[in-house]
C-alpha cells in the first residue's frame, strides 16, 4: 500500500530525516492562511506516478496564485485519482538532485540500496542506479555501501551524508514494515542543506496485524472502495478493473492472470483481474463478487474460473447453485470448475442445468461467444 | 530421483491439531507421504489419526527422526514455527501461507542459509514429487511420475498445466511452487540449479508471470551451455502497470517487468516460452527435442 | 527517559497489543464527559514508583466520585511529582494476573524477557521471574521462551499468548529504542480478554537523533526543569539533588560518585551529584553550574573535583579564575584539580589567589569544615 | 604480559582527520603506542602527523598490517566504523564515544563475537597496558608496569585509583575501562577471565558502582578456588534509588543493585572490598597478602 506523499514525509521527518515544512489542506479548507513566503509549489497528493508530467505540481507566486491551484488541482484527476489533499511547501531552491531509494528486492532475499547521482523526474530513463544488495536489515554496512558507491558518487561528502541517510532507511523500513522507501529527488538545496524534496513508501499490508497506522491504512483503502467493491475486499478477494466486458470471477493469480490472457488471445475482452481465492468457498465468500460484477454495467458475462487444490469443487458449485438460485441478474455464467473433488461437480450442477466445461479453452471460447466477439 | 522431497523424507506437521493440519495428515498419508509426527506446544501425547502430537519439533525429531516440516500456522507465528524446525535440524520447511509480512520472510530465509535447510514458500502450494511424496494440498490426480522438473510462482496454474502434462503422458519429477511473494524462501534460480543437477529431471517447465525479476534467473540459467531444455508460460500479458495482480510480486513496475519484456529476454537465453496456455505443451515438446537435437550433435 | 502510563499504553496499542480504552486528562479540563459506564479507574500519571500504594489509584462509582478523584489527585504529589495528567479507564473485572517485560539486561549482551505468572502490587516480593536471555533482538526465539516458560506457566493457552506478546514487546523494543517495557498486571479479564492493564516504558534517549518521539521527550523534560537547571542540562550535564549541602562540580560518573562517598564518611551531606564532563571545559561548561549552585539555598559550600584524562587542567583551571572573577556569591569554593596537565594548575590558581588540594581526601576534609560539619 | 594490549598492537584511528583523532595521534605516539595508520573516507593520501591516513579499514590492514582500531566518530556513526574494522579483521576494537544508543552496542556485541574480536567499550576511557600502549586519553604519568589488572567501570575513578596504586609502588599490568553503559563490549567477567589466564597479573582490582550486575560476575570469579586476589571499590553509597548517576548503567533499579547488597553479595564470595577511595590501596594490598599465605598454605 502506498501511503500519499506527505504522509511519507512525516514518516521520514519521525526519524530525523529533513523534508521541507509543508502544509496539508482538504478540499473545502480554503487558501491557508500563514504561507510565510512565495513562491511555494502546491502538489497534488495522489497515489498514481507521474503526477509531475501531468501538471499535478504548481509553482504558486503569491496568494491569487496560490488560491488558483487549489482550486484546479483539487478539480482535477491524475490517472484516475482526485487529490484527496494538496500539500503546500517553499519552492525549494535545489543545487543538485539524486536518487536515493531503499527497496525489498527477491534478488538480495531482503532490501537493497539504490543510489543514482542524477535524481529527478527523468530518473528512468538515465544510467541505471548503483546497486548495494543488503539482505536482512541487520546484514547493512556503512563500509559496504560505501564502496558501492565510490564509483557512482565523487563528492566523498556527500557520499557520507547519503551512506548516513540510507542507514536510516534501512532501520526506519524494517521497524515499520516497509517494502520501498524512495527519495527522487534527494536535493541539496543551496543554503548546502541535503532535503528529502520528494518521498515514495510503500508498506507491507501483511503487517496490519502487528503495525497500527499500516492497519488502518488498509481499512482507510476499503473506506474509499464503492460500496459493492468494500464487500468483496472484505472477503479477501483481490480485484482490479480491467477495460473489457467478460468479468472472471476465478481462484489463485495465476490462473487468474493465465485466463485473461487466454480471453484476450481468443478475441475478448477480460472485464478484471478478481481472485477470490482467499475468501470462502461458501456463498458468503461469492456472493458479494457477484453482486459487483452483475451491477457493472460494462460487463456483459460472467466466467466462473477455479482450479482447486485446497479449495475442493463440490463446495464451489454448491455455493454456485445457490447463487444462481438466489441472482437477480440474467447476465450468462460460464463455469469451469477443475481440481480436487472434481468428480462430484457434474451431479451437482446437473441439478440446476448448469454446464461445466472440461476445458478452460471450451470455457473461455462460450464466454467470447455470449460477450459477441469474434470467436 | 527428484529434488528436495522423496519417499525418504520423514515429515512433521507444524499446527497439526488446526484444521488445515489436520486435513492435511489425512489427505498427504493418502498419497503415500511419510507423516511421522505433529507439533502443536501443549497437546504432546495427543494423536492426529495416526499421529502422534509433540510439544515441540525438537521433541517430535528425536522421538520420530522427522527431517521435513510443514508449517499450518497463523501468519503471525509461521516465522517462529518455522525457525523453530529451521534450527532443531529439519533440511526441508514446506510454507504454504500466505499474508506473511516479508520481513519475516527475510529472517526465515536468513536463518535458512545459515542453517543449511531449504524453505519452501511462503505463499506456495507447496512441493510434489509425484509417485512419491507430496507436501501441500495440490490435487493429486494432476500428477504423473516422470522427467519434467515444474517450477511455479503460483499454485492453481501449477495444478492445471501438470494436469495437461499429464494428459500428455509427460511426467513430473518434481513441481515445487516458489511461490508469490517478492522474497522466496526457494528462489527460482536455487530450484534450477537443484534440477540441473537431478538425473531424473530431462527437462524444466517454468510458469511465471508479470512483476519481480524471478525471470532473469531462468534466463541467466537457460544460457549456460551446459543448461537442460528449459521451457516457460509468463501469464499477464493483460495486465495493467502500476498494478498488483494478487501475489505481491506481480505487480510490473518497471518496464523490464513488463511481459515482452520478460518473454524478449528469456526467448533471447534460449527459453521456450510458450504464446499461452493452450500452446503450453507443446512448446515443452519443441524445448525437449531441441534439447535432444543438441545433445545427439555435441555427441557427433 | 520513562514514558508516562498513558503514552506507553499508547504506543502497545500502536503495535496492536490490547490496552484499556482510556481517557486522559489534564489539570483544569474538568469532569470530562462521555464515560459510558462507571466503576472508572482514575489514575495518576508520574514517573516515580509506588503510586498504587500511595493512593494514585482511585476507584470512581459514580460522576461525582470521578470529580473529586480529580480534584484530589491534581492536587497531590507522589514521591514528590505531581502528576501532569490523569488516565481514566474503565475498572477491570480482572480475573488473572501476570507479569510480563521485556529489557535491556547487560548479562545477555542485550534484551532479556522475564515472566512471572502472578503479577501485580506485589510482583518485587515473590519469586523472582522466569528469565529468558535473548541478547539481539534477531535472536529471539519463539521455541526457546517457550521452553523457558513450561515450568513457570502451566496453562499452555495462555502460555502462547504470552509468547506471541513477548515476541511483539522484542520488536517494539528494537525498532523504538526502548531499554524497558514493564506489562504489570498483565491481565485475563473475566471475558477472557488479555489486556496490559498497566505499562512501564523507558527509551533509550541517546536514540534521539534517530527518533524524533525521544527527541521530544528530551525536549520536554529539560523544558520541565526549572531554568537554571535547564541551562545546565543544555550544557549536557548530568545532576541529581541531594539532602545535604556541600555541592559538587565533577567531572566523570564514578569519580562524583566517589567524592560523594567521602563527604559523607567525613562526616559531611553531599549536596548534589553534578557532572560536568560532557559538556565544554571553557567558561560557557561550568557557569550555569555555579549559577544554579550559587542560588541554592541549601548549598553552603562548592567543592570541584576534576580528575581529567582528555579534559586538560590548564583549560579547566582558566574556566575557574575567570568564573571565580565574574562572580557574586561569596559561597566558599573548594578545589581538587588532577590529572593530564595537572602541572600548570598551581601556576594559574596562584593568579586568583585560590588553592589546588592534591588529595582529594584534603579537599572533602575543607569543604566538610567549611559546612560546619564535625571534620 | 599483559592483556588484549601490548607493544605488537599496530593500531589505526578511526576518523583520524577529526580534532579528537589528531590529539589522540600525538599523545598515544607520545606514549609509544605503534599508530600506523588513520582512516578518514574520502581523505585517502593525507596525514595525520607521521601517520598515513586511508579511505577504509581494509585498505588501511593491508597497507600497514594495522589489527587493533580506535573509534574517533560522533555516535551515529560510531555502529558503522565499528562493524568495519570488526569485519575487516582487527582483533581489538576500542570505542570511547558515550551517548551510544544501547541497540548499536548489542549490535556490535554480536558482530564482535562472531568475528572473534574484542571491543572495549562504548562509554568508557579506554585501555592502557602502562609502560607498553594506550588506547584512549588516560593521563599517563598516573600509570606505572607491574602486576595489578584493573577493571573500570568509570573513566576518571580508574585515573585517581592508578594514581594512588603508582604511588603506593603497586604497577600496574593492563587497566581496562569497561564502560558506564548497561550493554558492554568487554564484560567484567571477560576482563577477568583474561587476567586470570594472564601469567603477569597477581591480582585484580576491581572499581564498580552502584546499578547493573556487572559486580555479580565479580563475585562469580572470586568463589573460583584458583580465583587470583581480587579488591574491589564499589561507589556510590550515597546515591538515592531510582535516579541514573551519569552513567545508563548506575541506576539503582532494585535491591539487588544497592551498594550495600553488591558489598554484602562481594565480601561473601571473598573479594577485599574497601570502604571508599581511602583505603582501596591498603586492600588490595590485604588481598594480595591473603593470596600470598594461601598460595604457602597450598603449598604447604
Amino acid at each position: 500500500m502506498m501511503l500519499l506523499e506527505h504522509e511519507a514525509k512525516q514518516l521520514l521527518d519521525s526519524v530525523g530525516i529533513q523534508v521541507p515544512r509543508g502544509l496539508v489542506i482538504r478540499p473545502g479548507d480554503g487558501t491557508p492562511d500563514g504561507i510565510e513566503s512565495y513562491p511555494v509549489a502546491v502538489k497534488a497528493q495522489v497515489r498514481s506516478g507521474g503526477r509531475g508530467k501531468q501538471g499535478g505540481i504548481v509553482r504558486a507566486g503569491d496568494r491569487p496564485a496560490l488560491a488558483a491551484a487549489i482550486t484546479r488541482l483539487f478539480a482535477t484527476a491524475f490517472g484516475g485519482e482526485r487529490p484527496e489533499a494538496l500539500l503546500i511547501e517553499p519552492w525549494l531552491a535545489i543545487e543538485r538532485e539524486t536518487y536515493l531509494s531503499v527497496a525489498v528486492d527477491g534478488r538480495a532475499d531482503g532490501y537493497v540500496v539504490m543510489y543514482s547521482a542524477r535524481g529527478g523526474v527523468g530518473i528512468e530513463e538515465g544510467a541505471p542506479p548503483v546497486r548495494y544488495p543488503v539482505g536482512a536489515p541487520w546484514n547493512f554496512r556503512v563500509h559496504g555501501l560505501r564502496k558501492a558507491l565510490e564509483s557512482a558518487e565523487p563528492d566523498y561528502q556527500w557520499r557520507e551524508k547519503v551512506i548516513a541517510l540510507a542507514q536510516r532507511l534501512i532501520r526506519t523500513a524494517a521497524m515499520r514494515d516497509l517494502t520501498t522507501i524512495e527519495i527522487n529527488p534527494l536535493a541539496t538545496l543551496t543554503d548546502g542543506a541535503l532535503v528529502a524534496a520528494d518521498a515514495r513508501v510503500v508498506c507491507d499490508e501483511w503487517a496490519h496485524f502487528r503495525n497500527k497506522a499500516i492497519h488502518a491504512q488498509r481499512e482507510a483503502e476499503k473506506r474509499r472502495a464503492e460500496p459493492l467493491l468494500r464487500d468483496c475486499l472484505n472477503m479477501q478477494h483481490m480485484y482490479v478493473r480491467l477495460d473489457g466486458d467478460i468479468a472472471l470471477i476465478s481462484g489463485g493469480a495465476g490462473m487468474t492472470m493465465a485466463a485473461m490472457d487466454m480471453i484476450a488471445d481468443c478475441g475478448g475482452r477480460p472485464a478484471c483481474f478478481l481472485d477470490c481465492s482467499p475468501g470462502p468457498t461458501s456463498t458468503r465468500g461469492y456472493r458479494p463478487a457477484f453482486a459487483m460484477l452483475d451491477a457493472d454495467p460494462r460487463v456483459k458475462v460472467i466466467l466462473v474460473s477455479v482450479f482447486g487444490g485446497g479449495t475442493q469443487m463440490q463446495r464451489v458449485a454448491n455455493s454456485m447453485k445457490e447463487i444462481m438460485a438466489e441472482r437477480k441478474s440474467r447476465k450468462p455464467v460460464v463455469f469451469r470448475l477443475d481440481g480436487t473433488n472434481v468428480d462430484q461437480v457434474p451431479g451437482i450442477f446437473a441439478r440446476f442445468g448448469a454446464h461445466n466445461h472440461a476445458r478452460l479453452e471450451d470455457a473461455v471460447a462460450e464466454a467470447v461467444r455470449l460477450a459477441g466477439g469474434r470467436a | 530421483m527428484s529434488i528436495l522431497l522423496d519417499r525418504t523424507n520423514r515429515v512433521l506437521v507444524q499446527g497439526v491439531t488446526g484444521q488445515m493440519g489436520t486435513y492435511f495428515v489425512e489427505d498427504a498419508c493418502k498419497y503415500g507421504t511419510t507423516v511421522v509426527a505433529g507439533v502443536s506446544p501443549g497437546r504432546d501425547g495427543a494423536k492426529v489419526g495416526d499421529v502422534p502430537v509433540f510439544g515441540s519439533v525438537r521433541a517430535a525429531r528425536e522421538a520420530t527422526g522427522a527431517d521435513t516440516a510443514i508449517v499450518f500456522v497463523p501468519p503471525a507465528a509461521v516465522l517462529g514455527g518455522a525457525l523453530e524446525a529451521i534450527e532443531a535440524g529439519c533440511r526441508l520447511v514446506v510454507v504454504t501461507a500466505d499474508e506473511l509480512p516479508v520481513l519475516d520472510t527475510i529472517e526465515l530465509k536468513a536463518a535458512a542459509r545459515a542453517n543449511g535447510a531449504a524453505v519452501v514458500g511462503p505463499n506456495s502450494p507447496g512441493i510434489i514429487s509425484p509417485g512419491k511424496a507430496k507436501l501441500g494440498f495440490m490435487p493429486s490426480f494432476c500428477y504423473m511420475q516422470g522427467n519434467v522438473g515444474v517450477i511455479s510462482r503460483s499454485g492453481s496454474l501449477s495444478y492445471e498445466c501438470c494436469k495437461r502434462l499429464t494428459l500428455a503422458g509427460m511426467g513430473q519429477s518434481t513441481v515445487i511452487g516458489i511461490g508469490g511473494d517478492p522474497v522466496k524462501g526457494t528462489t527460482a534460480a536455487e530450484a534450477l540449479g537443484l534440477f540441473h543437477d537431478d538425473p531424473e529431471t530431462a527437462a524444466v517447465l517454468y510458469l511465471g508471470e508479470i512483476g519481480g525479476s524471478e525471470e532473469s534467473f531462468v534466463a541467466e540459467y537457460a544460457a549456460r551451455p551446459d543448461a537442460k531444455p528449459v521451457a516457460a508460460l509468463i501469464v499477464g500479458h493483460t495486465a495493467p502497470p502500476g498494478r498488483k495482480m494478487g501475489h505481491a510480486a506481480a505487480l510490473i513496475g518497471s518496464k523490464a517487468e513488463s511481459h515482452a519484456a520478460k518473454v524478449a529476454m528469456m526467448r533471447s537465453a534460449g527459453v521456450h516460452v510458450a504464446s499461452g496456455l493452450s500452446d503450453m505443451v507443446e512448446t515443452l515438446q519443441a524445448a525437449l527435442s531441441h534439447g535432444m537435437r543438441a545433445a545427439q550433435d555435441a555427441a557427433a
